[in-house]
């Protein structure tokens, strides 16, 4: 990971820095959303975006989530790059069928002959004492969607390329950010607009003992867990896939082929979810490599709950991938 | 040129002694005034404990400044009626009974909260015992499930009607037009609620309800359409009232929009500063609580003197609320995997 | 009581002169006669080629008796417009200039059909070259995606106009609803032609519509709600016209109901037994075909004779298409990979 | 798997019959839906209820799926067992919020207060050349979700038993039936009314060296599979987990414990699919007994083609699953 000069942003900023510099070199990009605007976005990831660009490329929406993600769907068809913004991923699913039935599918139902450079931003919010439909996280839903592309940053390097990288794809993308890291998490982040292009993972720390994929948050959690583990003599490498789909699985499988063991981790609840494909990639390509069973850090299969203290015993984090990982060396 | 003609209702202003002629005591006035300064005082509360004390986590949107609605819809269909709430819903819960405490306790995140601490601010007004079924986080979405309530009620032939409560912001969504035309087309006892506060969030009513009025839309449905003054709990009262009825003969659904404003930010961490200057003012001077106390007092109901006991004695209930809330515990976490499946 | 006054224009049966005065000349007339042709004879033939030679797989869903809306409306609209198709697309593709044997490929699976055999019936109208932008089989989904397209045309100062086709049933649909509300909130040039073809399945129009009739729901989005007769080719070309002309003034976009039939069975398959004695019988007597003939000879315009000569001709032409897709080759599979993603 | 008398039946028969039981059984069960009445559903799987049952009770509905299964959760809410028909499992994303931020979280976010008696049943037409808008099938997506219970049945049997089980189950229930099998597979149906409880998995056959678990469609082809791999000398046994969730995680797991070999197979994509979650689920479990990695058997990772031909090639079928336990023994 190479970050050039040593300036500092949040995730947030890093994000609306990615934003900004897209529409500054190119018109066709156009945001719309619900409070985008004057307001900012409920997380303040456009704040200012409206000032410097104008009304026209920063729509303010009515409460409309499948006329934004359709709108945005049929901007794209006729060669803009809208990003639409949806407020929680708890609302995603209202607009789902555009999402899923519609733009995924258009350009192998044209034959070809359509392109839909569209990108969907959300985020998830567990942590925030938002409750159960405010909180939730359905990555899995979406990597199960071919003609869609998944990703979801970690940290605001990979926020601000992975976003430039999105808008500059030519296929739909379900970009999926963290509320709790928005202002939670600051890094180094270049100045100049630069691309990470999807489908690419990153080892975000290099170790032999053991291979932690994780996801969006997790990834802290996975970080953290390796210092502790280190301390006890365990060297474990730290794999963020960054895209869900396309997925990077030789980045994962080689890591797993040289360490042994795996432990998978992200904020989606267990059944049916990120963590269950990656556990069967690696064991699809992996297995005669492993040395224990993989583990899963995953949300327990219940809704979130509300009170705080409950939510956070809800959560994962990184004492539970330690353990996970105790379990097996 | 085809015309075709709507006719909207409206509701202005009610008079004390048009609401006794309604079928209301003076007794019901001053329980009704009680409600609406409950719910004004839970919120004040509420708004100190986020914003100065920090001591509730996550978001609320505040009621102030929409009390009547609240108040007067749960007294028109008191005895029979349900509610299907929202984001909004600390006022919903109040008025359909459900008392400060639990409601304080929810928002705290203890066991003693009407829903255990499991939902939080978005979700106090649960209890189906009260007439409260459900309160959607998500806009427009407890639309479609009070029609749903209401087929039940028909389908069993029960004497009851279903207010499903939502404001200008839900009325753009695909649930609230799936809604109401279903609701429609079954012709269900259901009253759709709309709390009209001039903003969804930053954006601002009159311009994403592009016909100008959320009353209009009750036409494409082919169901009356009532505008009433949201500040006024008589004419909230009034206009529930003839809805309820209308449902109660068989008549199918009724959209009320009625006309308030959120005198808070969205949410309690919300400066609005998007709102134009002055406006916030020119409401105050409607609200719903100076203007039913000087029409009780000059109706000679009660005193000032009266009123300002009745604001106090409900002062300390909601001291006494915070002080529950805060003692509470909170539920074991094992506990949750009891409420995930029936 | 507030009344509010909406107008619904009106737009009945057109004359050749009144069309001839609206810009057409009579070759345009002869050009739409013989499109009405190709879209009849086309839906003719492939009805034999499901149900009686069973040489296409899957479904298809006829725009027998609706053909003079697409024909009327692709005229109106030619050389600036946009479409936005759905499941009874047979119509539309070639109203807007695919060529039949395309279609037909497509229909029998092929890779010489207009979407490489990858779509089927109900995605032959897509050929972004020809304006055919998409057509969704998803009931309603594509009338949020017509107004995005037309956001595209208004942000880049295009001078051109999107019209969103759908039929009675996609009126109940949230997707309807947010999309009319955002089109109108953003003034896109965008025409919502509704062709209520009096059934949504087995489901009546005039049941569904709750409101009896969808141009009155332009009101819940105070955009201009037209009636037209959708099986009069110059009533479709005269509502289009006009609305399509308001689209380019930037004023936004227009609600049209053209009220058709739908001659045959839902789809292919249905033989439609839920529709009451005589009712296709009724509307046989409208069919726009034998209609726009009567006219144009009436007009002077053409006779009998030449007429016949025009169906023979693109009898042969249908006759040569079904040849081509039976004789074309299905895609290789592997290349089914180079278009799931760009 | 016990049947009782020898009567034969279509899956789509077995379906109308429990539906039909259950209606005269308890007047609280109401069905709901397009085209559910006069035109007996789009698969005539309702065909003659309305007659029997009347207007009130087999409710057809304008398009709208998001009013559909908003109406039945309230419905439920008040104590009817409303069964909502979802026409194709595609259409089902437009009401997927209500069904998993509504319906799913009720009983949890009232604090164990309401109880949501609710079967949405829907369909997956793949096979049936309907293409990509048409022919989706997405169980992982609502295996994700917890409150919510997925059932997938595969035999007339199942069928009637399990459309009755969800329908006494207090929880709201995902009930997704296959198409081409509607009048593709016959069975012995007992005439008296029986409940297969959901959570159990069934053994469709036994055998020792390799466990094949295969969802709906894909237990026909698992079980003539089976056969021909007889024929090589190989003995296979199928598992058919009949509900997705809660799934019967001990069934498939004592059975590869047995066996030492898995293949998983489903008629969902294949990344983040159902077969991910079968994967890790036997990792997890019987890590230590597996003798080769696990196989998923699952459609490709592309939308689903109209041509004939091309939707022949892109499922799979029988030969596959022969094919894949080859590979490993
Ligand atoms: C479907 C959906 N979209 C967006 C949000 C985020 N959100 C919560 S409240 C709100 C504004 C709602 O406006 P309105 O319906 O007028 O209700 P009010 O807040 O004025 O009571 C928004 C956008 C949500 N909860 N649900
Ligand atoms: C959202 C959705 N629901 C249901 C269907 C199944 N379906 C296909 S066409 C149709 C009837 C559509 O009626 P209408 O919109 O009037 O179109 P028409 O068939 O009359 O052209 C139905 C119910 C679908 N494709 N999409
Ligand atoms: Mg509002
Ligand atoms: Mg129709």
């Amino acid at each position: 990971m190479s970050t050039g000069e040593e300036r500092i942003l949040t995730y947030a900023e890093a994000i609306r820095e990615g934003l900004r510099q897209e529409m500054q070199r190119d018109e066709s990009v156009v945001l719309m959303g619900e409070d985008i605007g004057a307001y900012g976005g409920a997380f303040k990831v456009t704040k200012g975006l409206l000032e410097e660009f104008g009304p026209e490329r920063v729509r303010d929406t009515p409460i409309s989530e499948i006329a934004i993600v359709g709108a945005a769907i049929g901007a794209a068809i006729m060669g803009l790059r809208p990003v639409a913004e949806i407020m929680y991923m708890d609302f995603l699913p209202i607009a789902t069928e555009q999402l899923v039935i519609q733009a995924a599918k258009m350009r192998f139902s044209s034959g070809g002959k359509l392109r839909i450079p569209l990108v969907v931003r959300t985020q998830y919010s567990l942590g925030r004492a938002h409750a159960a439909q405010h909180s939730n996280f359905f990555p899995a839903w979406y990597m199960n969607v071919p003609g869609l592309k998944v990703v979801t940053p970690s940290t605001p390097y990979d926020a601000k390329g992975l976003i430039i990288g999105s808008i500059r794809d030519d296929n739909p993308v379900l970009f999926v950010e963290c509320a709790v890291l928005y202002y939670g998490v600051k890094g180094p982040v270049p100045e100049e607009p630069y691309e990470i292009p999807l489908g690419v993972a990153d080892v975000k720390r290099e170790g032999s003992d053991v291979t932690i994929v994780a996801v969006s948050r997790m990834v802290h959690e996975a970080l953290k867990a390796a210092e502790e583990l280190e301390k006890k003599g365990i060297s474990a490498e730290v794999i963020d896939p960054r895209t869900l789909n396309p997925l990077d699985r030789q980045t994962i499988v080689e890591s797993v082929k040289k360490t042994g063991r795996a432990v998978v981790a992200a904020d989606d609840c267990k059944t049916g979810g990120v963590t269950a494909e990656l556990a069967a990639t690696i064991v699809e390509g992996a297995f005669d490599y492993l040395d224990a069973p993989i583990v899963r850090v995953a949300s327990p299969d219940m809704p979130i709950p509300f009170s705080p203290p409950l939510e956070n015993r809800y959560m994962r984090w990184a004492k539970d991938i330690v353990e996970a990982v105790e379990g097996m060396v | 040129m085809a015309k075709l003609e709507i006719e909207i209702e409206e509701i202005g202003e009610v008079s004390v002694q048009e609401a006794l002629s309604l079928g209301l005591t003076e007794g019901d006035l001053l329980r009704m005034y009680r409600k609406l300064v409950e719910l004004r005082l839970f919120e004040n509360r509420v708004e100190q404990l986020y914003l100065y004390e920090a001591r509730i986590q996550g978001t609320a949107h505040l009621y102030t400044g929409e009390e009547a609605i609240a108040v007067g819809v749960a007294r028109a269909i008191e005895g029979f009626g349900y509610i299907v709430s929202h984001h909004r819903g600390h006022g919903h819960a109040l008025a359909m009974g459900i008392p400060p405490k639990e409601v304080m306790a929810e928002l705290f995140g203890k066991e003693t909260g009407v829903v255990k601490g499991l939902g939080g601010s978005m979700h106090v007004a649960i209890d189906p015992k009260r007439g409260a079924l459900w309160a959607s986080a998500i806009v427009g979405s407890g639309i479609p499930i009070a029609a749903g309530a209401a087929l039940a009620l028909r389908y069993r032939g029960e004497r009851g009607v279903v207010v499903g409560f939502f404001s200008d912001g839900a009325a753009n969504t695909g649930a609230f037009h799936e809604g109401l035309n279903l609701a429609s087309f079954w012709k269900l006892p259901v009253i759709f609620a709309c709390e009209n506060n001039q903003w969804g969030m930053s954006m601002p009513a009159r311009k994403s309800i592009t016909c100008g009025r959320v009353a209009y839309r009750a036409a494409a449905y082919g169901m009356p359409g009532v505008i009433a003054d949201g500040n006024d709990v008589l004419s909230v009262y009034k206009a529930t009232k003839e809805a309820a009825d209308r449902a109660l003969r068989g008549e199918g659904p009724t959209l009320i929009e009625f006309i308030t404003y959120r005198l808070k930010g969205h949410g309690v961490y919300d400066k609005a500063t998007y709102r134009p200057k002055g406006e916030v003012e020119e409401w105050e001077k409607k609200d719903p609580l100076p203007r039913f106390e000087q029409k009780l007092i000059e109706a000679g109901i009660t005193t000032e003197d009266r009123l300002k006991e009745v604001r106090e004695e409900v002062a300390k209930e909601i001291e006494e609320a915070v002080k529950f809330a805060e003692e509470s515990e909170v539920l074991e976490f094992d506990k949750l995997w009891e409420v995930v499946y029936a």
